[in-house]
């Protein structure tokens, strides 16, 4: 059982790092926060289901894990929402 | 077995390819948000080495980092836009490649050539644990068997706190830390920053709490009491104490004076400095980490909104 | 009967997967930042939702089943909140190019 | 190869990847974060050697677990005042690059 779950985590975990391309690959900020975001949810998957495989202190991890990346995610959404940002960052991009 | 390899194969090359292309990135904005997907691996990665407590650190002071990474990047992004497409001579980033590649390839050296029967405390460790009465080998050594480093460890922090606040232009001195920020926009933000903290406050302390027995512990919990102020505060909806409020600077060093005192009556009552009377020790940590859990969690927070800029410069 | 609860839990979060999956495929193919944003939301708290779902009946105790649940109302509040900043940053991103 | 070895080696390809963005990177905001990824690494290499220290019921040797949960706040509250540093320069006006031998050459 334990093993069917970490097969689980590998998959996730897989699908996670594909998120990983939109992350490089993203046109604008929005993409990359999405990219986090997903990171933060595909994380807290993984160490769910370490957790319910042995190890049950990830579930805490994860519970830390999916507050914050709400907090992260928020402010990296509003900073990039700032017209400031936009302009500056708007020169900076490649 | 196999599954175990695959997972911490992927999960070491993913945190290898995120922190390349933090690197190597040219816009700041997208090397943060980067550096934030590497903390969240580095947590699971914690998790994979058997290392909870570690997770949980590096989970909550992750975030933390990101964001005081993401409003210095916004701030700077005007005067640093000119550097961006500045690329290093080749010279350089020759030179440069071959000492990267040096150091690795020394360490991956030593990482093979460790002595075989792994050193290890452990066993010290088991046999001193029960006098702690703490389940958690992590907390029983933060703050039994290697308390003064914890106790140096809270005044280091107040140490970069103040010298964080000395940066403030003398006008400022005194003032509200940080930039002022305009009032909570009554919009979707303030909804999670109002729903949120009492959620986090309540994990804060479940985490607090269950670090005794469990991973966990003061520092997690201090982050994460830490990150909810921050969020309250970006959102508008409360204010940080002006740095002069006395009660500010009280809740800073409770901490530190509490593990001090403890510390100190521990000298007439336990024979030692920060040692604990037989059978009173559990009931004393648990004092001190509630203690410093809210001064670190104070410091951490008013490390990340910075030294009082006041009006002239935000 | 633990036959019975191994086998709920392998479905659910083998579905859970799936979704993953579908959200992950929204992500990188879809046209612009909005429907990789819906793409992203539905499928990623729909995934772990049914991930969470699986894992309940292998909880220990009632406190791991209600960290489980937590955990995903979390995900599901910001994931919500979240979405709608985004959204923001990605119609004046439109509008901005 | 186990896995411990595993997260050994990335722990050095972390810590050789930080050294070249600290070189590199000409922005000093970036320099602070590649000084985070040398940190990280150095505290993952902490992580391997205590997993190989696991003994009787432990998953791994608490005491550098301690010195590394210790560490990650310290390096933080350096990287705070690192980039409070940085930013009151930037207030003030000062030069943003730090490095002049990168602006020489234009």
């Amino acid at each position: 059982m334990a093993d069917l779950l970490l097969w689980a985590a590998v998959i996730v975990l897989a699908l996670t790092a594909a998120g990983l391309l939109r992350l490089l690959r993203g046109p604008g900020a929005a993409d990359r926060i999405m990219a986090g975001q997903l990171f933060g949810t595909g994380g807290a998957a993984v160490l769910l289901l370490l957790g319910a495989g042995g190890a049950y202190a990830a579930i805490d991890v994860a519970l830390t894990l999916a507050l914050l990346s709400a907090f992260v995610s928020l402010t990296f959404a509003v900073y990039a929402g700032r017209a400031g940002t936009r302009q500056a960052l708007g020169r900076g991009e490649e | 077995m196999m599954a175990g390899l695959v997972l911490d194969g992927l999960l070491a090359l993913l945190v290898l390819a995120v922190a390349a292309w933090t690197i190597g990135v040219c816009q700041t904005f997208a090397a943060t948000v980067g550096f934030t997907v590497y903390g969240l691996l580095l947590a699971v990665v914690w998790m994979r080495l058997a290392a909870p407590d570690a997770a949980l650190t590096e989970a909550a002071i992750g975030a933390l980092t990101g964001v005081l990474l993401l409003r210095a990047a916004i701030q700077l992004a005007p005067s640093e836009a000119g550097l961006n497409r500045l690329r290093p001579a080749l010279k350089l980033r020759l030179l440069a490649g071959t000492l990267a590649f040096a150091i690795t390839a020394t360490l991956a050296a030593v990482v093979f050539h460790l002595p075989e029967p792994a050193p290890t405390l452990v066993p010290q460790v088991t046999a001193q644990q029960a006098s702690t009465g703490l389940g958690n080998a992590v907390t029983a050594v933060l703050l039994a068997f290697r308390a003064i480093d914890t106790l140096l460890e809270a005044v280091v922090l107040i140490f970069a706190l103040v010298a964080v606040w000395s940066l403030a232009p003398d006008a400022a001195w005194g003032g509200i830390p940080g930039a002022q920020i305009k009032g909570g926009s009554g919009d979707v933000r303030a909804y999670l920053s109002r729903l949120l903290p009492p959620v986090g406050i309540v994990i804060a302390f479940y985490i607090f709490w269950v670090g005794a027995d469990f991973p966990g512990g003061k520092f997690q919990a201090g982050t994460l009491l830490a990150a909810m102020g921050l969020l309250a505060t970006m959102a508008g909806l409360i204010q940080p104490p002006p740095v002069a409020s006395r009660g500010l600077r009280w809740a800073l060093v409770l901490g530190t004076l509490v593990f001090l005192a403890l510390g100190l009556a521990g000298m007439p009552l336990a024979g030692a400095f920060l040692a604990y009377p037989e059978g009173w020790a559990k009931p004393l940590i648990l004092l001190i980490e509630a203690a410093s859990m809210l001064s670190i969690g104070v410091t951490l927070g008013l490390l990340v909104i910075g030294y009082p800029a006041g009006q002239a410069e935000q | 009967m633990s036959l019975l609860i191994d086998a709920w839990t392998v479905l659910a979060v083998f579905s859970g997967v799936f979704f993953f999956l579908a959200g992950t495929v929204g992500l990188l193919r879809f046209p612009d930042a909005l429907t990789r944003l819906h793409a992203l939301t539905k499928a990623d708290n729909l995934g772990l939702g049914l991930i969470v779902f699986g894992l309940l009946p292998q909880a220990v105790d009632v406190w791991m089943a209600l960290k489980l649940i937590v955990i995903w109302l979390l995900v599901l509040i910001a994931g919500a909140v979240v979405s709608q900043r985004v959204a923001r940053v990605a119609r004046a991103q439109e509008s901005g190019q | 190869m186990t896995s411990i070895t595993l997260f050994g080696l990335c722990a050095a390809v972390l810590i050789g990847l930080g050294v070249y963005g600290l070189i590199v990177n000409p922005q000093p905001l970036r320099k602070i974060l590649a000084f985070n990824l040398i940190g990280s690494g150095v505290f993952l290499f902490f992580g391997m050697i205590a997993r190989r220290g696991a003994a009787s019921g432990l998953g791994g040797d608490p005491v550098p677990q301690a010195l590394v949960i210790t560490g990650i706040v310290v390096a933080f509250s350096a990287t705070a005042l690192a980039v409070a540093l940085l930013l009151r320069l930037d207030a003030a006006g000062g030069p943003s690059g730090l490095d002049d031998a990168v602006d020489g050459e234009s």
